[in-house]
């Protein structure tokens, strides 16, 4: 029931927006463009529409023998009426042709941040070292070129708050760029259908003024940073092997797995925490997972308890969209 | 001129025979026609079945239903079935296998045995289809982009693309067929442009049919292979450019879009003029510009890999060209309209579809512009606008165009009328239901909601509901026809040969027609849509409206 | 005319009004077909075309993995074959008896074959024994790079789908033996055999590319 | 009695082309099977793959327009044949404008190859 009530009462609050924040020096343009496309939306549908209703009514057939009368085809109506949409269509395209080889070309002064893209995830790596998974902080006002490229299928990087948008593809870089215009929290998504957690691909860019940003690269690092070196041991160990995707199905993909309760082989549920992820590293057999063979070796005396709480920080930041999404 | 008495003919191609075999292996066009509606209708439950239930889940944002692989495998079932299995067979294997023989006076297609043949060529493709969907489903939406189809998905894909790849045979053979029959089967004295233009817009999608299909053909043929074989086509990893599948795929693709608009354009030609009495506006302007979309829908398939990182140039020659594909579209709605004007109109059911049909199509075709628009595009790439896009023209106006045509040849088909009311009824709750539906999906796609999202942000979950409930009264509004036209076979008033005082040579021979169509072929004399007319200047001060 | 016609001629459908009819419609209908097959391989070719630009020294190395003697020789083969099958309509044609329609055919069926046992026995196979197969006997070493199993993917696609048609050919040629014989044709009606020429010449044509695409690719002169 | 419309204007009788001519063509689709075989072996340059494609079009002519008869054939057919080599055409043109003239650099190889590109460019 409350669901049914949701869009009435969301209506009757102006809950719905219409309009995504605009949040570069791109969207301006292409919002007016879009302003314009709607204009001409509206004023031919409304025009097809009304002239239809007025003859609905006007030529109703009132009689069954009626007689209508004929109406000739004047070379001069159908040239009009190939030629004004044509023109439209003409200055359409220049207009948008425009905006899309000028925004083509990121500024010299760009920052170039590394980003790949691999199921589900999102791989950010800054200039002056901190990687970022699934959020991206970068500051106000200054170009940012995005080179991207993919671990395995095809992603789509589609930041909607500054109408930026291009495919991630495997085995060869592409990029993007864009200049934020107002500090905030904006959407990241996966634009590009990817597989089964094509819609968990999702991320956050942080806009920070260059005083915030130049404090997080300083500061953030720290807090940070285990889950960093996490990730390299991450693949130092190999782990990555098996749990790199779900698509090998030879191990769960980690992503999310913390604090997301787990059926085990036993039949038993649990929430898996700092101190599930310690056993099935040290002692895998213990927490046997239906569906899975088991394949994961034990890493009994090869993983220290320093090296364990990095790893821990590692898999735990990838889970932590629930925390930045609220 | 059909003035005898509502009557059945004693024997007509419904009653010349009987049983199983009878209609298994018969080669009457009209029979084939009904067996490819039988089983398009079952596609389309299924993939609207599929559509309902992700409606269901997209009710909340965390997925209210199942599985994020679970909905995946529904929207790319959907996707598939929809396209391949119900759009693009929809009016010329049904409708078009019906009428063309009735429309230019012939006694049957060219070839009638490769027609029943592409019916059991779509039938094996339906069957691997559905297989494929009972025995696990396929994930990769309708598009099967590799990497992800080739070498990751888990699901059964070459199923999937083996059904594709037989059904695509299926499409071959049948504009084959029309080809020739259109050339070579006409009735002495029918011309060119004396066609109906439901022929001239078959016409067009035939010449789609034979020039596009083959190519898909060997696409999902390479497809198959690389993920069999793992050779290194489409896989990046050993030299291969997944983005060359994108190129061949929407070579047919898109002009496949066209496959399934055409036809539907065609139908609304026919019921415009029969419902309102009066010559097409234009004719030669209609006949053509259902040639020329067919010839420019070739070249515009770039405009679906705006941001796959194109290279400049060719992004702006696929855009300038998307934009030109749109100004046919634009002469046939106007013609179309125009010719309204000062006519007799009624509205019957078929008239009510055809005029929503036209108000649709304009909606989702001037949303084309947004997409043919790279700026725009590259912020509503992979979004919902795209779903609402294709929606508005594929069911609001392809799905609508189908629905008037078979009403509008109801009584032909089976002799007997179905019920006017209910049949308005359901037109309106369509045409409600779908604005529902996909107007909410406009405003999620410039908002920034992608599509293929199992699960998705919050802010969004208004929009979706609304979305949802429209589809719940869409399907009503769907089942109604499924309902009154069934009772109708039997139990319908007794249609007579010309319920609706149409032209059209399909007008002149009874309902149900015979086995052989026409007892003497006829002799065309006359312009299609000859509708008796009074020449204005005879009442000076008429308000457009006379009678006899 | 219509519905009184007296006697059917042989072959004569009933949805057709005249046999010139037929005629045409039966011409028409095939050479719309050969336009999709036209396209069919020509996706092939795009794909081709893409690939050869992108590894083109690849390609070459894996060019000169073929025998130029089986390739030439066969489309000499093939040409001969479309020869004979010219000749056997043209004898259909001309009323000769038919005793040299058959022959004819026949000489054509054996060509066809031999093309397909020489494609089989001294290619082919010669490519499983040395590992030349990409997903089924692959020796990838010797500097196989990834572009030279691509091109070899091409290779097998494009004969493959090539021996398919020679195949359907095969079949086709024998329908049109056993037509004859049972005395089907007459120089008045040979429609078939004329249908069935246009597509074995159109079989015979995508050879003629496929030759120098595949076995000449950057020349086989000393230090290609 | 109204004849049907295009066979009255395009019916034309089978037309029996000569042994000779048979002949002919087929001498000379050899002749050109040895000379591009022959030429292979000459170093042209990049002018090899053009040389070869030109005599694999002139075959090709020869063979539709006498043993596909196509010489004696009506407009149809020729429109027909035209407009699927049009429609190959602008396959492979369109398809390369974009393929061909895309500048991007390949990856080498997977993630690790990325991140080493990655570590390097930094
Ligand atoms: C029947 C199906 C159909 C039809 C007819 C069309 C018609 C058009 N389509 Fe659409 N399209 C699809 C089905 C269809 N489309 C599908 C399924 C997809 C998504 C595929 C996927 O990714 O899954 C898609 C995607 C799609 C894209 C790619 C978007 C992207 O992925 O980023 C683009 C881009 O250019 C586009 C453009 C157009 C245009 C310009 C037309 C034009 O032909 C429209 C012309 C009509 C009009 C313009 C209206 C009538 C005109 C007037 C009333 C007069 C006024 C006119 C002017 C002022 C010009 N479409
Ligand atoms: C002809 C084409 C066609 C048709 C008719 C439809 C019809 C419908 N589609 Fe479809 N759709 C596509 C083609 C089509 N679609 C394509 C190509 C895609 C892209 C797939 C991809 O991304 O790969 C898509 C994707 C798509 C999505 C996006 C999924 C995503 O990206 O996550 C959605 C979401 O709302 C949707 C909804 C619907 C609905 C509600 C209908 C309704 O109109 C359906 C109504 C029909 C019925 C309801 C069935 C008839 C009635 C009964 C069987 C009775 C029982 C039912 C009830 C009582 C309710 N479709
Ligand atoms: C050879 C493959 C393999 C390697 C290498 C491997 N794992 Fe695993 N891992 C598995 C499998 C398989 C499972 C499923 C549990 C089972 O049935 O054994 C698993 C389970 C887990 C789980 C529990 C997941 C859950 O959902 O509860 C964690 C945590 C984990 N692995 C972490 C690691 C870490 C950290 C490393 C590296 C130090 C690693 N794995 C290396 C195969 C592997
Ligand atoms: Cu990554 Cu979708
Ligand atoms: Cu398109």
């Amino acid at each position: 029931m409350k669901v049914l009530l949701q869009p009435v009462i969301g209506i009757l609050a102006m809950n719905v927006p219409f309009q995504p924040p605009a949040a570069s020096t791109i969207a301006e343009g292409v919002d007016r463009l879009y302003l314009v496309l709607s204009g001409i939306t509206v004023f031919f549908s409304v025009l097809i529409f009304s002239i239809i209703f007025v003859f609905m009514v006007k030529y109703r057939r009132r009689k069954e023998d009626e007689i209508p009368v004929a109406t000739h085809t004047p070379l001069l109506v159908e040239l009009a009426w190939t030629i004004i949409p044509s023109l439209i269509c003409a200055v359409l395209f220049v207009w948008t042709a425009a905006i899309y080889v000028q925004n083509g070309r990121p500024p010299r002064s760009s920052i170039e941040v590394f980003v790949i893209g691999k199921q589900w995830m999102w791989h950010l790596q800054h200039p002056e070292g901190p990687r970022e998974i699934n959020e991206l902080h970068v500051p106000v006002g200054v170009p940012i070129k995005l080179t991207m490229t993919s671990q395995d299928v095809i992603h789509d990087f589609y930041v909607p708050a500054f109408r930026v948008k291009k495919d991630v593809l495997p085995g060869r870089f592409t990029s993007l760029w864009f200049e934020a215009t107002e500090t905030g929290t904006y959407h990241l998504f996966c634009a590009q259908y990817c597989g089964t957690n094509h819609s968990e691909m999702i991320g956050w860019i942080y806009v920070m003024s260059s005083s915030d940003y130049a404090n997080w690269l300083a500061g953030g690092e720290k807090s940070e940073s285990l889950a960093q070196l996490g990730e390299r041991l991450f693949s130092q160990y190999g782990c990555d092997n098996c749990h790199a995707s779900e698509s090998n199905a030879r191990a769960p993909s980690l992503v999310g797995v913390y604090g997301r309760p787990q059926k085990f082989a036993t039949g038993e549920t649990r929430v898996v925490d700092e101190s599930l992820i310690q056993q099935a590293i040290l002692t895998p057999n213990s927490v046997r997972l239906p569906n899975y063979q088991p394949l994961m070796p034990t890493y009994q005396g090869q993983i220290d308890q320093e090296q364990m709480l990095e790893l821990i920080a590692y898999i735990k930041s990838l889970g932590s969209e629930e925390r930045k999404g609220q | 001129m059909s003035t005898e008495a509502p009557a059945e003919p004693a024997v007509n191609y419904l009653n010349a025979s009987y049983g199983i075999k009878s209609w298994l292996l018969t080669l009457d066009h009209k029979r084939i026609g009904l067996l490819y509606l039988a089983t398009i209708t079952l596609m389309f439950v299924v993939g609207g079945l599929a559509a309902t239930l992700m409606r269901l889940h997209l009710v909340e944002p965390q997925g209210a239903l199942f599985e994020p692989e679970t909905y995946n495998k529904m929207f790319s079932s959907h996707g598939i079935i929809m396209v391949f299995f119900f759009l693009i067979p929809s009016i010329p294997a049904t409708l078009g296998n019906f009428c063309i023989p009735l429309m230019i006076g012939a006694r049957d297609v060219a070839f009638p045995r490769l027609n029943l043949m592409s019916w059991y060529l779509f039938v094996t493709g339906c069957a691997f289809v559905l297989y494929d969907t009972i025995s696990g489903g396929v994930d990769t939406g309708w598009t099967f982009y590799p990497p992800y189809s080739s070498l990751y998905a888990q699901s059964h894909v070459v199923a999937a693309a083996l059904g594709i790849f037989i059904a695509g045979f299926s499409s071959i053979l049948t504009g084959l067929n029309f080809i020739v029959t259109i050339h070579k089967m006409r009735a002495p004295g029918m011309t060119w442009f004396r066609l109906p233009l439901f022929i001239w817009a078959l016409y067009a999608t035939s010449l789609i049919f034979v020039l596009g299909t083959p190519v898909i053909a060997v696409t999902v043929f390479l497809l198959g292979l690389e993920r069999l074989l793992h050779v290194g086509i489409f896989d990046p990893a050993v030299g291969g450019d997944p983005l060359l599948f994108q190129h061949m795929f929407w070579f047919y693709s898109h002009p496949a879009v066209y496959i399934m608009i055409l036809p539907g354009m065609g139908v609304i030609s026919e019921l415009i003029t029969a419902f309102s009495r009066k010559k097409i506006f234009g004719y030669s302007f209609v006949a053509f510009s259902s040639l020329s979309i067919a010839v420019i829908s070739f070249i515009v398939w770039g405009h679906h890999m705006f941001v796959t990182g194109q290279a400049l140039y060719a992004g702006l020659v696929f855009s300038v060209l998307s934009f030109l594909v749109a100004i046919p579209s634009a002469v046939k709605v106007f013609n179309w309209t125009a010719t309204l004007y000062r006519g007799s109109i009624s509205y019957e059911a078929p008239m009510l579809y055809a005029l929503g049909f036209i108000g649709l199509f304009t909606i989702g075709g001037l949303t084309g512009l947004f997409l043919a628009s790279l700026a725009t595009d590259v912020h509503l790439n992979g979004t919902y606008f795209i779903v609402a896009h294709f929606h508005y023209i594929m069911v609001g106006g392809a799905v609508m165009a189908y629905l008037g045509g078979i009403h509008f040849w109801w009584p032909k088909i089976c002799g007997r009328l179905y019920p006017d009311m209910w049949a308005r009824i359901s037109a309106a709750i369509i045409f409600i239901g779908f604005n529902l539906t996909f107007f909410p999906q406009f405003m999620l796609g410039y908002l920034g909601m992608p599509r293929r999202y199992a699960v998705y942000a919050p802010e969004f979950q208004v929009l979706n509901v609304l979305s949802s409930a429209g589809a719940s009264i869409l399907g009503i509004g769907y089942v109604i026809p499924l309902v009154y036209l069934i009772w109708s076979m039997r139990y319908g008033p007794i249609a007579g040969p010309n319920p609706w005082k149409a032209k059209g040579l399909e007008w002149t021979i009874p309902s149900p027609p015979p086995t052989e169509n026409f007892e003497e072929i006829p002799i065309v004399t006359e312009d299609a849509y000859n509708y008796p007319a009074i020449e204005p200047h005879a009442y000076p001060d008429s308000q457009g409206v006379a009678s006899v | 005319m219509a519905a009184t016609h007296p006697a059917h001629p042989p072959g004569f459908a009933h949805q057709f009004e005249t046999v010139e009819q037929q005629r045409d419609a039966g011409h028409l209908g095939m050479w719309i077909f050969l336009a999709t097959e036209i396209l069919f391989f020509g996706g092939m070719f795009t794909a081709y075309t893409v690939y050869r630009s992108l590894h083109l020294q690849e390609f070459i190395r894996g060019s000169h993995e073929l025998l130029v003697k089986f390739g030439a020789t066969n489309t000499a083969v093939l040409i001969c074959s479309s020869l004979t099958m010219a000749l056997a309509i043209r004898s259909a044609q001309t009323g000769k008896s038919r005793g040299t329609v058959i022959s004819w055919l026949l000489l054509t069926w054996v060509l066809g074959a031999a093309f397909l046992a020489i494609k089989l026995r001294y290619e082919w196979y010669r490519d499983w024994v040395e590992g030349l197969i990409p997903g089924v006997s692959w020796m990838g070493g010797g500097g196989h790079t990834p572009g030279v199993k691509m091109f070899m993917c091409f290779y097998f696609f494009m004969t493959g789908l090539h021996a398919l048609h020679m195949v359907a050919g095969l079949g086709i040629l024998t329908v049109l033996v056993v037509m004859t014989a049972r005395k089907r044709f007459s120089p008045n009606y040979y429609a078939p055999l004329e249908i069935s020429g246009l597509y074995w010449h159109f079989v015979d044509i995508v050879w003629i590319f496929l030759f120098p695409l595949l076995y000449l690719i950057g020349g086989r002169y000393p230090g290609s | 009695m109204v004849e049907h419309p295009e066979q009255a204007a395009d019916y034309h009788p089978p037309h029996i082309v000569p042994v000779p001519i048979y002949v002919a063509v087929f001498v000379a689709l050899i002749i050109f099977t040895a000379l591009t075989t022959g030429i292979a072996y000459i170093d042209l340059g990049k002018w090899n793959t053009v040389v070869a494609l030109v005599i694999a079009v002139c075959k090709m002519v020869l063979v539709v327009l006498f043993f596909m008869h196509v010489k004696y054939s009506k407009g149809l057919t020729r429109i027909v044949i035209l407009g699927a080599f049009f429609w190959l055409g602008i396959m492979i043109t369109l398809t390369c404008s974009d393929e061909l003239t895309r500048h991007w650099e390949i990856v080498p190889q997977g993630w690790s190859a990325g991140m080493h590109i990655a570590r390097q460019l930094f």
